[in-house]
């Protein structure tokens, strides 16, 4: 193992002192960058395929708009995963090695992405995560991993902060979906309530699609709990609210980031009313329609206008502005380690529509890490900051 | 009435007709006979487009009724007794007799067939409210003529009624197809059991090897000896 | 067989090995993965084939074989860092073991309840995989560290291949030989008629057992095989779409043939790459490739092949090969009481 | 726990179970094929109602009556395209033809509906009623009665039309239909048409409960197998008696013993029943043929 990892720095060194000298980057031409991506495109989760990652192409065609990054165009390689592990690492090979791609910005299914994670280190082809939210890919740091979504992890612990400046909690519910996605969240969920001295009144699993949640919404109802903490998707959280509202199940609701999309949720639960305990984890600056974000819905508008604006569509934003400036002062001549020390060396850059500076060091490859609440006021999705309103 | 002409029928790689050509005169009776193999049965299901055809025609009363689907050849008038009956065994006596004349539109006397079936069958009057498949195998056999018969066919193809039948219900049989066949009904049979195909028959076609061994009116048989060496040869 | 044949054999074997040999020299990272993919799905489609095509039973399990396999590989290597010639076999042991327990309970079931059952215990398995958190460490999976061989490690997919390559073809060796033996003769018997086999003194039972427990041994090694390749064993490699591509392989490629297994892996792997550039008429397209070589060839590849004289028709299945029954009432003939049977009436 | 919420909440949930296991029987009877593509024509049941109601804007009887009829006239047509050709083939290749089915309709479904999961609102609009302690829901009451009246409605068919008697025929020995003169094609063409007609009701009827997106039907499929094995696969009565059991059993499992475990009951349901019964609950020993 360390012999051979020695062995591909080494090599990895060599290649670089070649291609410096003779070789050219591949991906890279005099007016061209090819960058890489892939996600779920067809499958049962293409949900999260496409409208993630135009967001992150509507950003790169704005670039190539205004004449590209040092007279260079980015150009898009598109393949699919389905979220399949044996079919992510056969995208991400071909993408490295039949489609000679300069750097990689992709990735949406947390543990098909892990089973690639080796492949795009031994490629050492710069990578930024579209939107896999696992700690896994940035700890340990691999040199040319790179994330600016924020992880399960942290998001758990933005949920759990608001949770314990809840006023006189005690007990909760944890209503939570079984897959890698909720067990990241729960990692830090749990010894945060802990650590607060909140009793978890009762553990309740709620499976991915189920078209019901009667005995989910029963069991939060006997467990007389002063919270309930939703770690799920968004329907499966609008199936337990649409029940929680027939039982007569009160809130406060706290949801995780996945959930974001809180207008989806209530037309998904029944109406508006449905939601008005709900609160939800963020690590976006503002809901889809806020002021802030005029600028990049708008933007996804230029680029995408028969899609739906929704939360997802800024999901990539964010790592495509710190690939962008990276890019950018990784001078004219580009290569993949100069744009690699280019990106370690990005401090409070700018993050479009996420809710924080991108700060990268050689020690620290996850770009974001600041959350913050959403809840429902007079009918519309407002930020309310990271603390329970007074 | 019927004309098979050099009909060919095979699975596979295996041809088990081979340009079978015959006919069956109205009124008539005609016996196919044949020793096991030979393609009696498949004859039979090739007639009533149960299977289909690689070569050859089949005309009933000078309407070609080859490649035709099942149901069309019933329309023409021809009615199977299978060799395996095939009957509706959840179904009573009576919904199978019923079950009979279903398939044709602007049947009003549905209630006298039936009766008339009784009148031919006493025995099934008896069973009429029994499952199918808890008669006994001449009970069965009855059944599946007489719901052929509901149809009131211009031709009926009985395949091998006798198959496991003891020899009181054989003989039994025997006057039955009579008695069919002089209410008018043409008939074709195949049988296995030459005794009893010569008793009824009024011409006799030997099949073997999935063609015409020997074609022969009753009258001018004179020893079965001749049939079975058709057989053989 | 004639004298130039027998020169030619050797011939002929020789150069096919020294071209699959040479198979790495022409890939380059991603055409060697899909490559070692086939290799992996003719070992698994080989295996359902055992059941489905040669024994006849219509059972779904075989993507749990493989998820068996594949965590007993990463649970033996990543834990305990056993080597893989210790991993291989015992995932396609411990998985035959299973296999023959299902088998007991699973033979006396018509073929409909089956496949249903076998489903069931396939998508049970997934979630004992996600739920079981202890071993399987749930829905992150377990990481497989690359195999070596005294120090030698297969790293990357061209190193890979040469542990997969002589596998596969062991598998293939090994599948040949039992399917030509008294045991694969008689799971074909038992397939036409279980009524024959008895006649024929074979313990019809055990025999299914026996078809159950191979299928789950090459199930076993398969989920092993695919361990290495994919690197991490997740639960949700082991669900429906799994099943549909075993199932895809015995079929297009030809059940009761193992050309066919083979044929059915090369193409089952390399299609959805072709179709990768048709985006989302993807699913739409292998759907339809499904559905209409299904249609046009209901035996197969290999049996169109066999057919137009292309593929020599195997040994084994001479002679037995079920043509097309005439007149069919499917199902049926298993679920009703017969009727016919002649007594007399007093 | 309260025991008449789970039950009622159980029945609504069952009645859909029931006419997707209804579909399966109908054309397993007949044709002895396992229609794996069968959730997928619910799927399109509920596309089709949602197009029509909610884009379109029809009134709701109206889009009802095209939703049923879309769902019909795709299932007559993939038994007349695909499945008449080869229904001797081995169960396998059925099985395999089926779901190639299932992965092209969700395919397609995803081209106009793939980024989106939508919702049907529900046929009638009433709040929660209280009802011998249970609460229910007037679409939950709509389920149960809409099942059990088509149920109803195919018996009577069954029984008292000449197309009714000749699909029981039909199924009851398909050799001997032919003989009595049915034209078993067209036997064959209305049951699917039938069947996928329950099944684009069933879509409907579980459209405001679940959500709509092109993989819905899968989930409601395994429930609808467990059903059917339940109910023997045999039996119109069997079906709607195993769906209304699979989902009562579903709820009781999640309200007494675990939510974790509420997800794989319809699996438990199958290996248990047929590990107890191995030709189903209601089904019938079949008797081997030489």
């Amino acid at each position: 193992m360390k012999s051979a990892m020695r062995n591909s720095i080494l090599a990895a060194a060599l290649l670089a002192g070649v291609s410096s000298a003779a070789l050219a980057e591949p991906g890279v031409t005099d007016d061209k960058i090819r960058i890489g991506t892939f996600g779920p495109l067809t499958g049962p989760v293409s949900i999260y395929g496409y409208p993630i990652i135009n967001g992150a192409v509507a950003v790169y065609n704005e670039i190539n708009a205004k004449g590209g990054i040092h007279g260079r165009k980015i150009e898009m390689v598109y393949e699919d995963d389905a979220c399949d592990a044996a079919k992510t690492r056969a995208a991400v090979k071909k993408l490295v090695h039949s489609s000679d791609v300069f750097a990689i910005h992709g990735g949406t299914c947390s543990s098909a992405v892990n089973a690639a994670r080796d492949e795009i280190i031994a490629s050492e082809v710069p990578y930024m995560v579209m939107a896999m939210v696992l700690d896994s890919i940035t700890s340990p740091v691999a040199k040319n991993m790179f994330t600016t979504t924020q992880t399960g992890t942290l998001d758990g612990v933005t949920m759990v902060n608001f949770v314990k400046s809840i006023p006189d909690v005690k007990k909760v519910v944890i209503v939570k979906n079984t897959d890698d996605w909720a067990d990241s969240h729960l990692s830090t969920i749990y010894p945060g309530l802990k650590e607060a001295g909140i009793e978890v009144a009762a553990d309740i699993v709620l499976e991915r699609n189920a078209s019901d949640a009667t005995t989910q919404a029963l069991h939060s109802l006997e467990a007389n709990a002063d919270a309930v903490i939703l770690v799920t998707y968004p329907n499966e959280t609008a199936v337990f609210l649409r029940e929680a509202k027939k039982y007569g199940l009160k809130g406060p609701f706290v949801g995780a980031s996945s959930q974001m999309d809180m207008l989806a949720v209530a037309d998904r639960a029944g109406g508006i009313d449905a939601i008005s305990e709900l609160y939800v984890s963020s690590y976006l600056l503002e809901p889809v329609d806020g002021e802030k974000m005029k600028e990049f819905s708008e933007l996804y508008a230029k680029h995408f206008p028969n899609d739906k604006l929704q939360t997802l569509s800024f999901y990539g934003m964010s790592g495509a502005y710190a690939f962008v400036d990276a890019l950018e002062r990784a001078g004219p001549d580009l290569t993949r380690e100069g744009f690699i020390n280019a990106l370690e060396s990005t401090s409070d850059g700018f993050a479009g529509p996420a809710y924080c500076k991108i700060s990268f060091s050689p020690e620290n490859h996850q770009g974001c890490t600041e959350g913050h609440i959403w809840a429902v006021r007079d009918g519309k999705v407002v930020a309310i900051g990271e603390t329970w309103p007074q | 009435m019927l004309k098979v002409e050099g009909i060919s029928v095979g699975y596979g790689a295996i041809e088990v007709l081979r340009d079978l050509s015959f006919t069956v005169p109205k009124g008539k009776v005609v016996a196919l006979l044949g020793g096991n193999g030979a393609g009696k049965t498949t004859t039979m299901n090739a007639i009533a487009g149960l299977i289909p055809l690689r070569g050859g025609e089949i005309y009933m009363n000078g309407e070609r009724i080859t490649r035709q689907a099942s149901h069309k050849v019933f329309a023409a008038g021809i009615s199977l007794v299978a060799q395996s009956r095939e009957l509706f065994p959840e179904m009573t006596v009576r919904q199978n007799l019923e079950l009979g004349v279903l398939a044709q539109t602007g049947v009003s006397d549905v209630v006298a067939r039936v009766e008339e079936i009784y009148e031919m069958f006493p025995r099934l009057r008896e069973r009429a409210f029994n499952r199918a498949a808890s008669l006994s195998g001449g009970e069965q056999q009855m059944l599946a003529t007489g719901r052929a018969l509901m149809a009131r066919p211009k031709l009926l193809l009985l395949d091998e009624p006798t198959t496991g039948l003891a020899p009181i219900i054989v003989s039994e049989l025997q006057k039955i197809i009579r008695a069919v066949n002089e209410r008018g009904y043409t008939v074709l049979l195949v049988e296995q059991n030459t005794k009893m195909a010569l008793e009824v028959a009024d011409h006799v076609y030997v099949l073997r090897r999935g063609g015409i061994a020997l074609s022969k009116p009753r009258s001018e048989i004179v020893d079965t000896q001749e049939i079975f060496d058709a057989y053989l040869s | 067989m004639d004298r130039t044949a027998i020169m030619k054999k050797p011939l002929i074997y020789g150069g096919l090995a020294a071209a699959l040999l040479a198979v790495p020299l022409l890939t380059n990272g991603y055409t060697q993965y899909v490559v070692n993919l086939v290799t992996v799905y003719v070992v698994l489609g080989v295996g359902l084939n055992i059941l489905l095509g040669y024994a006849g039973q219509f059972a779904f399990a075989n993507a749990a074989f493989m998820g068996i396999g594949a965590y007993i590989t990463a649970i033996l290597s990543s834990q305990l860092g056993l080597p893989f010639w210790v991993c291989i076999p015992a995932a396609g042991v411990v998985t035959a073991l299973i296999g023959t327990a299902c088998a007991v309970p699973a033979m006396r079931m018509a073929s409909i309840y089956l496949a249903l059952v076998t489903f069931a215990f396939a998508e049970l398995m997934v979630w004992v995989f996600i739920n079981w958190k202890g071993v399987t460490n749930g829905s992150n999976g377990i990481g497989v560290s690359a195999p070596d061989l005294f120090g030698y490690v297969f790293r990357g997919d061209q190193r890979l291949y040469y542990l997969l390559l002589p596998c596969c073809l062991t598998m293939l060796w090994l599948a040949s030989r039992i399917l030509k033996s008294y045991i694969g003769r008689s799971f074909v018997i038992i397939r036409e008629s279980e009524i024959v086999a008895r006649c024929n003194g074979i313990d019809v039972s055990r025999t299914k057992m026996i078809a159950f427990g191979l299928s789950a041994f090459f199930g076993g090694v398969g989920g092993a095989l695919f361990a290495y390749t994919v690197g991490l064993v997740l639960p949700q490699s082991f669900g429906l779409f799994q099943l549909v591509i075993h199932i895809a392989i015995v079929v297009l490629g030809g059940m009761a043939s193992l050309a066919g297994a083979i044929i059915g892996a090369l193409l089952l792997t390399t299609l959805p790459e072709f179709l990768r550039d048709f985006q989302s008429l993807q699913e739409v397209m292998f759907g339809t490739a499904l559905v209409i070589v299904a249609i046009f060839m209901p035996r197969g590849i290999a049996g169109a092949l066999t057919r137009f004289g292309i593929l020599p028709r195997e040994m084994l299945v001479r002679g037995i090969v079920r043509e097309r029954r005439p007149v069919a009432t499917p199902g049926r003939d298993q679920d009703l009481e017969p009727i016919g049977v002649g007594v007399t009436h007093d | 726990m309260g025991f008449m919420t789970l039950l009622t909440a159980g029945l609504a949930h069952g009645g859909l179970y029931a006419l997707v296991a209804l579909g399966l029987v109908l054309i397993y009877k007949t044709q002895g094929i396992v229609n794996w593509a069968h959730g997928e024509l619910l799927m399109v049941g509920a596309f089709s109602g949602y197009t029509a109601f909610v884009l379109v804007g029809l009134p709701y009887p109206l889009a009802f009556l095209i939703a049923v009829l879309a769902g019909a006239l795709l299932g007559a047509v993939m038994e007349r395209v695909a499945f008449r050709g080869i229904v001797h083939e081995h169960h396998a290749t059925l099985a395999l033809v089926a779901i190639g089915f299932s992965v092209i309709i969700k395919g397609l479904a995803r081209i106009p509906f793939g980024a989106d999961v939508y919702t049907l609102p529900p046929a009638v609009d009433a709040g929660p009623l209280r009802f011998a302690g249970a609460i229910v829901t007037a679409q939950s009451v709509l389920t149960i009665t809409i099942s059990v009246g088509i149920a109803l409605m195919l018996l009577a068919i069954f029984r008292y039309t000449r197309t009714g008697r000749q699909m029981q025929a039909t199924q009851q020995n398909l050799n001997g239909a032919r003989i009595v003169g049915v034209n078993t094609g067209r036997i064959f063409s209305i049951t699917w048409a039938l069947a996928a007609a329950v099944g684009a009701v069933a879509g409907l009827l579980a459209g405001p409960t679940s959500l709509l997106y092109p993989d819905m039907g899968s989930e409601f499929l395994l429930k609808g197998f467990a059903a059917a094995v339940l109910g023997g696969f045999y039996s119109v009565t069997g079906a709607i008696v195993g769906g209304l059991l699979v989902g009562v059993i579903e709820m009781l499992i999640g309200g007494y013993i675990s939510t974790a475990f509420q997800q794989v009951s319809p699996f438990l349901i199958i290996i248990i029943v047929l590990f107890v019964r191995p030709h189903g609950l209601f089904g019938r020993r079949p008797v081997e043929r030489v």
